[in-house]
């Protein structure tokens, strides 16, 4: 619901929401002038958690840098470590095998569906439903299971390499994985029971926060914020990359433009994901995960390379200006939640405190992903 | 289709085209390595091979000519990825690297590039034809020090706000 | 003062201390203050497998007041430093600190040559009570560290040492 | 003369301790419930079935460092805590459980409840203003317009019962209803009315008890995600404890209305022994759907809270009550 009173500017003060708030998710600030309940005007304080990653990136060898990325966004780590691999194959031109791609696929998928469960639940605890958390989290343990198992650690994953892959997946790892997708999708009609059909829930979402095409546009909103505003932008198939082309998957795009929309699209997401974890299983191909010729010493010839992917937050971009030494030149990180982010301050004008929290809920936000 | 759209509204802006470089592909390899260590390149379009470079549209312009190419973008409803500085300090210019996609179908990136000296580092803002561009503009002005005449609210956006140094400037030292 | 006969009272008061940091190690309630990566492995630790609320640990207070433990979970920036100095001088007295993760600890994998952004380590200007190392650490370590913090205040062992035993 | 002031008085000290132990084990057993549903063992290491987690808590919080913040109002801020207690227990005195155990039955009974019960919002009002925090403020500003808009709504389904039964003595409503299921005022097929509205009365009341209590899905004043704690956020240590016993209180003091009134008291739905247990029973049941609603539902907005009381239960409330008027003046 939008303001249906005429905001007083005088009557305002300011409220300081963050750096440490239950609803920020980490440490974001928004200084908002409030007219009692109503926001009247909202700046968003990002950098308290800046960890300078692309000075790192400077400073740091190509494959000393792998870690960097999965500690960037801890929920889907998986993808943005792909963007990087992606782009430093492309510069210095290493051939992947197939196999390998495959099972980036699969990972970078069971990735998205635990980040986007865990957004689930903590989107509905900011609604102030605590269940869903819970059950969103148990699941989320079996994907962490499955890819501890083969990656060797819980979040911040350091699996792929240049070329290919840190470990080859076993059988475990494939029953285990075809196990987990009849139960997930189980565990999705649950929560469209629990929560999705819940009265409460969609009053609280439905016409919140419209976010129109020509805003996305302007700010370079990706992801479900993009596709709950009728947007269909999928890097996966807009651009495709690796082997996404031989999947057959949707993108699901809604044209309500409200939180809710957003909600929809990442809780089908998540089932388009397990479409495609199910088509990689059974087109998994033989073969190794690391290419037989490989340069020892990573050196990208001169220039400047670019490649975006879509991670579970959205369309991530890196850029990676190479000098030809064995450091990048330069490494910019464009991350999708820095743009959505900045869609808020414009977007929550006018709105109730409790509707912008709800809104801030829907962009999905992991801060030192913004942050950088 | 929008490549060539593009392509031909950016070449608007160069009344007398330069011999535009088509892309092929070791050649233009072999050119930036030429350029990066000898002199930096001339403004101009130049159309790259996407499976390398990942973009499909070069375009060089003075910080003069930024706005008017932004613009051209903006009307051929392009969205903003980001905005981004290089410091090529042996040449002593800074760079501003601004990125731009579509969300339809019909890809292309275009990447905008403005050279500026580094004892001046000013480019206008285009604030004005994408809000998007704000905190791309502010972190790029306290990363490199590079002022956007006209920003609205030019102070550090990841640095603490009274921070005055600037981290990813090569001659930086903590 | 060693040697002084100290006349027994009526009032026992070392019992009556020892009963309330009892009390106060069987009721730690963290503060809800995440700031990286950690932070979602402490909330894994508050979720259904681990169960942080099995040691009475779970109830998560966002306001400081009502909080007895700060969980550091994450990297320091330079800018966040001084909020979580206030956050620890707004929560009153008696209260501890746990450094959960790498960063927290010495600035992790952040800590290299040149960087201008991160402090290097809680204990730079909090008093940290227990270290808890990892990047980040698992929940079982968060378990680990409560049990610790729960020794530490009460100097009463929920369960006996695996070696004494 | 003396006799009684003693009974009064060992009557309270029971009435408080009740209060108290019902505070402190219903946290226990919110705890738990919460854990249930959500798959998780639940506190369950200190004590047999962490029994005695609630005592721990209890000295934690009393021997935490009383603090009050800097330019807070000293005399409000520590009345506040103690005006959410206080009416809550002084509650309990007249409800009876049985029909021996009650304090001090009264003729008005149902006024005295109702008139300690609007109490409450001051103790919000109070505790959000004196501790001057924007949060806490915004806070006791929603507490307080809820109040308002829910007590209304209570109070006219209240007077319906009042109606019914003829009499504000809470022992005479429970004696009309006691002689099966079929008297209770929830479903008064055999009773003095044939009201069949009285179903939606319970709900409009129970609805009304879950916003006076500022449980969810209508705990817009402790709003977790968004207003940090609400207008306690500035409240450690034992001021916190009492708010939180004061919460407690009046779910039992809210609930122990709703038994009275629609549910037959301390009667026996086949009208065989009744006593104290029946009423503890419905009690008890009343709590946990109190439980189970929280943590199932997420929260509603002020505004959609507004909206569901004045636009909604008060118009509801009002019809029921001039149905009933006309059936008792037809029947």
């Amino acid at each position: 619901m939008s303001s249906p009173i005429q905001l007083q500017p005088d009557e305002t003060f300011i409220l300081n929401v963050g750096p440490q708030h239950p609803a920020t998710h980490g440490v974001l600030r928004v200084k908002m002038e409030m007219n009692g309940e109503y926001i009247v005007d909202a700046e968003t304080v990002i950098g308290y958690i800046h960890r300078m990653h692309e000075k790192m990136g400077e400073v740091k060898t190509y494959p000393q840098y792998l870690m960097n990325l999965s500690r960037m966004d801890y929920l889907g780590a998986m993808g943005y470590s792909h963007g990087h691999v992606l782009v430093v194959e492309k510069a210095a031109g290493i051939e992947v095998p197939e196999r390998a791609e495959y099972i980036r696929a699969i990972m970078v998928e069971l990735n998205r569906v635990a980040s986007h469960l865990f957004w689930f639940g903590a989107f509905v605890m900011d609604l102030g439903g605590f269940s869903p958390l819970m059950y969103a989290l148990q699941d989320r343990e079996y994907i962490l299971d499955m890819m501890e198992a083969v990656t060797g650690s819980r979040l911040t994953y350091c699996y792929f390499r240049f070329g290919g892959l840190y470990n080859d997946i076993d059988d475990d790892f494939i029953s285990a994985a075809r196990r987990f997708i009849p139960r997930m999708r189980k565990s999705l009609k649950k929560y469209h029971k629990l929560v999705t059909g819940n009265i409460i829930f969609h009053k609280r979402l439905e016409g919140i926060a419209p976010l129109t095409k020509e805003m996305c546009r302007k700010y370079g909103a990706s992801s479900a914020v993009a596709r709950g505003s009728g947007i269909n932008f999928d890097v996966r198939k807009n651009e495709p990359y690796s082997v996404y082309p031989e999947f057959d998957f949707d993108v699901p795009v809604y044209h309500e433009c409200d939180s809710l929309a957003r909600y929809n699209v990442r809780m089908e997401e998540m089932e388009q994901s397990l479409r495609i974890i199910e088509q990689g299983l059974d087109k998994l191909p033989d073969g190794p995960i690391m290419p037989k010729k490989k340069p020892k010493l990573i050196k990208p010839p001169a220039g400047d390379y670019y490649q975006a992917v879509e991670t579970a937050r959205g369309s991530f971009g890196i850029r990676l200006v190479s000098d030809g030494t064995k450091t990048p030149y330069r490494l910019k990180l464009r991350s999708p939640t820095y743009s959505n982010m900045h869609l808020f301050d414009e977007a929550c004008r006018g709105m109730m405190i409790m509707d912008a929290l709800a809104f801030m809920g829907s962009l999905d936000l992991v801060i030192p992903e913004i942050d950088r | 289709m929008i490549l060539e759209k593009t392509k031909s509204g950016l070449l608007k802006m160069f009344p007398e085209p330069e011999p535009v470089e088509t892309a092929v592909e070791e050649t233009s390899e072999e050119d930036e390595k030429k350029n990066a260590s000898k002199e930096p390149r001339k403004n101009g379009v130049v159309e790259r091979d996407y499976s390398v470079h990942g973009y499909h549209l070069d375009a060089q312009v003075s910080p003069e000519q930024l706005l008017e190419a932004v613009a051209i973008l903006d009307d051929l409803e392009f969205f903003i990825e980001s905005i981004t500085g290089v410091d090529w300090i042996k040449e002593d210019q800074l760079e501003v690297v601004y990125d731009f996609s579509r969300y339809d179908f019909d890809t292309c990136r275009v990447v905008i590039r403005t050279r500026i000296n580094r004892a001046a580092p000013v480019v206008p803002t285009i604030t004005g034809l994408y809000a998007g561009a704000n905190w791309h503009e502010r972190e790029t002005h306290e990363f490199f020090g590079i002022k956007f005449e006209g920003h609205p609210h030019l102070i550090p956006l990841l640095l603490p706000e009274d921070a005055d140094f600037h981290p990813l400037l090569k001659d930086f030292k903590a | 003062m060693g040697t002084q006969n100290v006349p027994s009272s009526v009032v026992q008061f070392a019992i009556v201390d020892k009963l309330i940091n009892i009390g106060r190690a069987n009721s730690l309630w963290p503060l809800t203050f995440g700031i990286a990566c950690c932070a979602i492995e402490m909330m894994a630790t508050g979720c259904a497998r681990f169960d942080m609320s099995r040691f009475g640990a779970e109830v998560f207070r966002p306001s400081a007041r009502q909080s007895d433990v700060m969980i550091v979970a994450g990297t320091i920036t330079k800018k966040m430093m001084p909020g979580i100095k206030t956050l620890y001088d707004q929560m009153p007295e008696p209260k501890w600190v746990m450094a959960l993760g790498n960063c927290a600890i010495s600035g992790g994998p952040f800590a290299f040559e040149g960087q201008y952004s991160i402090v290097l380590g809680a204990d730079e200007f909090l008093p940290v009570d227990v270290y808890i190392p990892g990047c980040p650490p698992r929940p079982e370590a968060l378990l680990q560290g409560i049990i610790e913090l729960e020794h530490l205040v009460s100097d009463w062992k929920r369960w006996k040492n695996p070696e004494a035993a | 003369m003396s006799l009684t002031l003693l009974n009064v008085i060992v009557a309270v000290v029971i009435a408080i301790a009740f209060a108290a132990a019902n505070a402190a084990y219903l946290v226990w057993a919110e705890r738990r419930g919460a854990a249930r549903i959500q798959r998780r063992p639940g506190p369950n290491i200190n004590g047999p079935f962490g029994l005695l987690q609630p005592p721990l808590d209890g000295i934690k919080l009393m021997a935490k460092q009383l603090l009050i913040p800097g330019g807070a109002d000293k005399v409000l801020f520590i009345a506040a805590p103690v005006l959410a207690m206080f009416p809550a227990i002084m509650s309990f005195v007249t409800i009876p459980f049985s029909d021996s155990i009650v304090a001090k039955n009264m003729n008005v009974g149902i006024l005295m409840i109702f008139a300690f019960a609007s109490m409450g919002g001051m103790s919000l009002l109070f505790a959000g203003w004196s501790s001057r925090n924007k949060y806490a403020m915004m806070s006791s500003v929603r507490a307080v317009s809820q109040a308002v808009a829910y007590e209304i709504p209570m109070l006219i389904t209240t007077i319906t019962v009042v109606m019914i039964a003829g009499s504000m003595d809470l022992m005479e409503i429970v004696h009309q209803q006691s002689a099966s299921i079929l008297h209770w005022n929830i479903f008064p097929l055999l009773g003095n009315s044939h009201n069949i509205l009285m179903p939606f009365s319970f709900l409009i009341f129970f609805t009304c008890t879950l916003a006076e209590t500022n449980r969810a899905p209508f705990d817009l004043g402790e709003a977790e995600s968004e207003l940090v704690a609400g207008f306690h956020t500035e409240y450690g240590s034992m001021g916190f404890g009492l708010f939180f016993m004061g919460e407690y209180a009046n779910i039992v003091i809210g609930s122990c209305m709703t038994v009275i009134l629609f549910l037959g008291g301390w009667s026996c739905p086949f009208g065989l022994f009744p006593g104290v247990w029946w009423f503890l029973l419905k009690l008890y049941l009343l709590i946990a759907t109190f439980i189970w609603i929280r943590w199932t539902f997420p929260r509603t907005t002020i505004y959609g809270l507004l909206n569901l009381s004045w636009k909604i239960l008060i118009p509801l409330s009002l019809f029921n009550l001039l149905f009933t008027a006309g059936l008792i003046k037809v029947f």
